[in-house]
């Protein structure tokens, strides 16, 4: 079954974009405790560029679709967001190439996003980054269908939690070591709403 | 906190018009970009400098675009670094051929950023090197963290790098005295008060009316601890000791500077300055020159930075030679 | 307001020594005064130049000393007016013979300790002459007032009758070169929060969180009125039209400077220089020179002032002359 | 009869600073109102510094205190009060100078201050400065003898009340035109501690 179509890919960004303008304030102060106070100022504007780069534009493929977004991402949000998210969906992007998007494809694709982050941010599990929650969703992805968006959604929760605890080894928040525990990390939780939209756009079905 | 501005979302956009507008007579946009360049770029058969970085720590790094100093600064919204595109067309505008040299401050963000811009420009055949800069030893160097952030030795760096390039040194050359400008500059800094993101609206963190954050980031990232607000001798003590526990300048020829992170008047970067002079001619260190005024700062926070460069020959006499920039000339 | 300071009664002491140290190779302080000169002074047969007032405004005046401006600065306490005992020092310091010249801002307290020493020094034998800074227009410049205040466009006096000593000019042609730059002179300037003076220890007046003080002074001696703060286009507009309300600047060559007074960040100046630039041009005015930074602050009060000077040919060229101070060079 | 001595003199400076330091707040307060705020900063720091002069110094007459008396406040205090006040003694050490201070040598002395003030400052009266408060004391002092001192502290008290309803227009208070109404002129202020001084001298006798 196809999951992912361009249509649906376009209503995902939206949903992405709803909820980074949303909680713009909640990203920017979970990074002023432990970063440099931005993080809902990029996404906020990164995703507001992408959705102003895709809304009019015509697309043949899921696949262009994303490597819209994964340009869009690397030029407009900068930090060090901007290339992470931007190279998420670039490995996406390059993993759809030339197909249509089902379950397998799709699982694939999530796959190559989490190395595609590893990659670039040379984080791995627990050092408080946003590399937690991705690698945990393409983890549950590999046991479990698609279809169980609440489960996933749990998977994220507690992922989320996890940072909390964690003294962060990468990024801004490793200046601040031991320090950094007890807050959640601004990156993770951005990710979640990018899987929360996508649960959204998916469970609607067509 | 206040701010002068109109929409917070052109910010960026309205700072760069008002710089080159300002000072058109030696300085450009690239048109449809973030990068402010040397107006007489590409220079030919020397090698370029490009460097970078989120804006509010004005005047860097435009403030250092010049004559014997910078080709290009790439300005990224407030503390966040410039995008690869903006990289890109920096390092294609002032590439004569020679080569383009990257200064990069060690913060995740930037270098993943300019590393993705070179590694696009070398595709293009452009021939690209970057240095990093981790002068603050407020961050513990360990592999257990992303290493030290870059702050105000940066400067030094683009001084020192720059005047090479400027003497038609090779890319490697010019790489290589940038190597050893970050093998001797270190870092320390104080806030006293935080700062406020514009677009955020609010500031980035709150300290007490007695309160003062020792090893502060220039994004108002927490530094080693809050303590107590001291006097000025006092504070300017602690910060040397900690550089000075990281490296020995004994009885080495050594570049000064105060650098005020925003708010701070320079009467009170003077009374600093005042001890920190003392301190290393007691300490036996021989001060080749001081520098004390707003090199890298943090928007409107109030406190400063100590930085100390260790100076071969070499390093003197680089450091020495004309430049010409806004905010830097010999 | 936290202050980096030590005890607050040796302020202005710890600056001076502060400065002079940092800048031995080429400033020096008069033994037990609060006078910073040249290293080289008295220069031979150069009409010298001293100006000076309350500390509290750096870089204003030590950062103005140097080859082509000041021969000597003479600091008072925190916004208060240096005594004539020490300004004596300055002018027989500075002295060769050829006369020297006192630029002085217009405040009751300068204009008497300034005129007190002038006297006495000419009792003394030296050839003394004066000219009198009252740039800003939000003071109306009556019979019943002191008149208007000397503020940010000291800064172009100094360079220009600077200029002018260089080439070898009388003190009369200094004089009169100073004179003329101080006819062409206006400024006006705008408050977003108070300073506190470091002795009296808390801010020396209250602005709310959505006010702003328009034509406020540099000591924080209150403006013209207090509105709600506006976009950075609208202050700078509204500063603009009263300068020119006082001043026909249409189809002229001018000099800008955009001055923050302390705490606002280089960013916003850029951005309140860019649309100061648009409506010159708009204005059909030729802009020579832009300036932007901090040139005659007030402590760490945020806000900024901006100065037009109408430049003739003589005014044009004596500006672009050389320098080499440490706020100023050309 | 003689009312000041060497002896009385360096007290009356005594007295002088002990106001000023007690009263530095209230100084600083009314120029923060009307001026730069620094006004009991000002005038405590001169007549510490005065004080610091005088103590173990040995002068031979009253006219030599105030000199040196001068001498330092014109060195120490700058700004506006650092000239006038400066002026002020000089000009009653230049009246005293080779006599002995009885009332006819001293009201004579207060009205040369007056008048060095004026000189000095260019202000006539109710232009709400300080020559206000001494031109009063001058004129009174022409009518009464010099022991009805409370008469004299409530002339001073009524003029400095008059300063509040005027416009300034000399000194930096003057930029404020009528915003400078509504406040008291803190020249006019210090200048009555002077007096009180003076009073707590004569009165206690020798
Ligand atoms: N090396 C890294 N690998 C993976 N994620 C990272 C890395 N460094 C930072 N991050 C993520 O980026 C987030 C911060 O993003 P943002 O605030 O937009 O950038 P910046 O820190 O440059 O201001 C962090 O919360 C973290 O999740
Ligand atoms: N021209 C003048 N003549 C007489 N008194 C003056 C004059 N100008 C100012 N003053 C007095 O000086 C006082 C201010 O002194 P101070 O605050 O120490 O100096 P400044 O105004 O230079 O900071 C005013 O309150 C006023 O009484
Ligand atoms: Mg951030
Ligand atoms: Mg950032
Ligand atoms: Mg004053
Ligand atoms: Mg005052």
């Amino acid at each position: 079954m196809i999951i992912l179509t361009v249509e649906k890919t376009k209503k995902w960004m939206n949903e992405i974009q709803k909820r980074m303008e949303e909680n713009k304030e909640q990203l920017t102060a979970l990074d002023q405790a432990i970063g440099d106070g931005d993080h809902g100022i990029n996404m906020e504007r990164g995703f507001r560029e992408v959705l102003a780069k895709i809304s009019d534009t015509h697309y043949e493929s899921v696949a262009d679709v994303l490597k819209s977004v994964a340009m869009t991402l690397t030029a407009k949000v900068g930090g060090a967001s901007g290339p992470l998210y931007g190279t998420a969906f670039l490995k996406m992007s390059m993993a759809m190439h030339g197909k249509e998007v089902d379950e397998i494809v799709f699982k694939a694709a999530i796959r190559e996003a989490v190395e595609g982050i590893k990659m670039r941010g040379k984080a791995g599990m627990g050092e408080k980054t946003l590399y937690d929650v991705w690698n945990q969703v393409a983890n549950f992805l590999e046991e479990e269908p698609v279809e169980d968006w609440n489960a996933l959604l749990e998977v994220c929760q507690a992922t989320i939690e996890d940072t909390r605890e964690m003294a962060a080894s990468k990024g801004r928040a490793s200046y601040l070591k031991d320090r950094s525990k007890g807050h959640v990390d601004p990156g993770s939780m951005s990710s979640y709403y990018i899987f929360e939209a996508l649960m959204t756009v998916l469970e609607t079905g067509e | 906190m206040k701010k002068v501005v109109n929409d917070v979302n052109q910010i960026v956009d309205e700072m760069i018009d008002g710089l080159t507008s300002a000072h058109s007579h030696y300085l450009k946009r690239l048109p449809n970009t973030t990068v402010i360049t040397r107006k007489d770029v590409p220079v030919q058969g020397k090698v370029g400098i490009v460097s970078g970085g989120g804006s509010g720590h004005e005047p860097a790094h435009a403030g250092y675009v010049g004559k014997g100093m910078l080709d290009a600064a790439v300005v990224g919204e407030v503390f966040t670094s410039p995008t690869p595109d903006q990289v890109i067309e920096a390092i294609k505008a002032v590439d004569s051929g020679a080569g383009v040299l990257l200064i990069i401050k060690n913060y995740t963000g930037d270098v993943m950023n300019f590393e993705m811009a070179k590694e696009m420009a070398e595709m293009e055949g452009i021939q690209v090197d970057q240095v990093i800069v981790n002068d603050d030893v407020a961050v513990e160097d360990s592999t257990f963290t992303t290493g030290r952030r870059g702050i105000a030795g940066t400067v030094f760096v683009h001084k020192i790098a720059g005047a090479m390039a400027e003497s038609g040194a090779s890319l490697a050359e010019v790489k290589e005295v940038a190597e050893k400008t970050i093998a001797n500059v270190r870092s320390m800094g104080v806030a006293l008060s935080s700062c406020a993101v514009p677009a955020a609206g609010k500031p980035s963190f709150h300290l007490g009316d007695t309160e003062m954050e020792i090893g502060i980031g220039i994004h108002g990232e927490p530094g080693i601890k809050r303590v107590p607000l001291q006097e000025a001798d006092q504070i300017a003590s602690a910060l040397l000791n900690n550089i000075l526990l990281d490296k020995d300048y004994t009885h080495s020829d050594i570049a000064v500077m105060v650098n005020g992170l925003g708010a701070t008047p320079e009467m009170e970067l003077y009374i600093v300055s005042r001890k920190v002079t003392q301190l290393l001619k007691e300490k036996q260190m021989n001060i080749h020159r001081t520098w004390v005024g707003e090199y890298m700062t943090s928007l409107e926070m109030a406190g400063f930075s100590i930085t100390l460069l260790k100076l071969d020959d070499q390093l003197k006499d680089l450091l020495d030679r004309d430049c010409k920039t806004l905010s830097f000339c010999n």
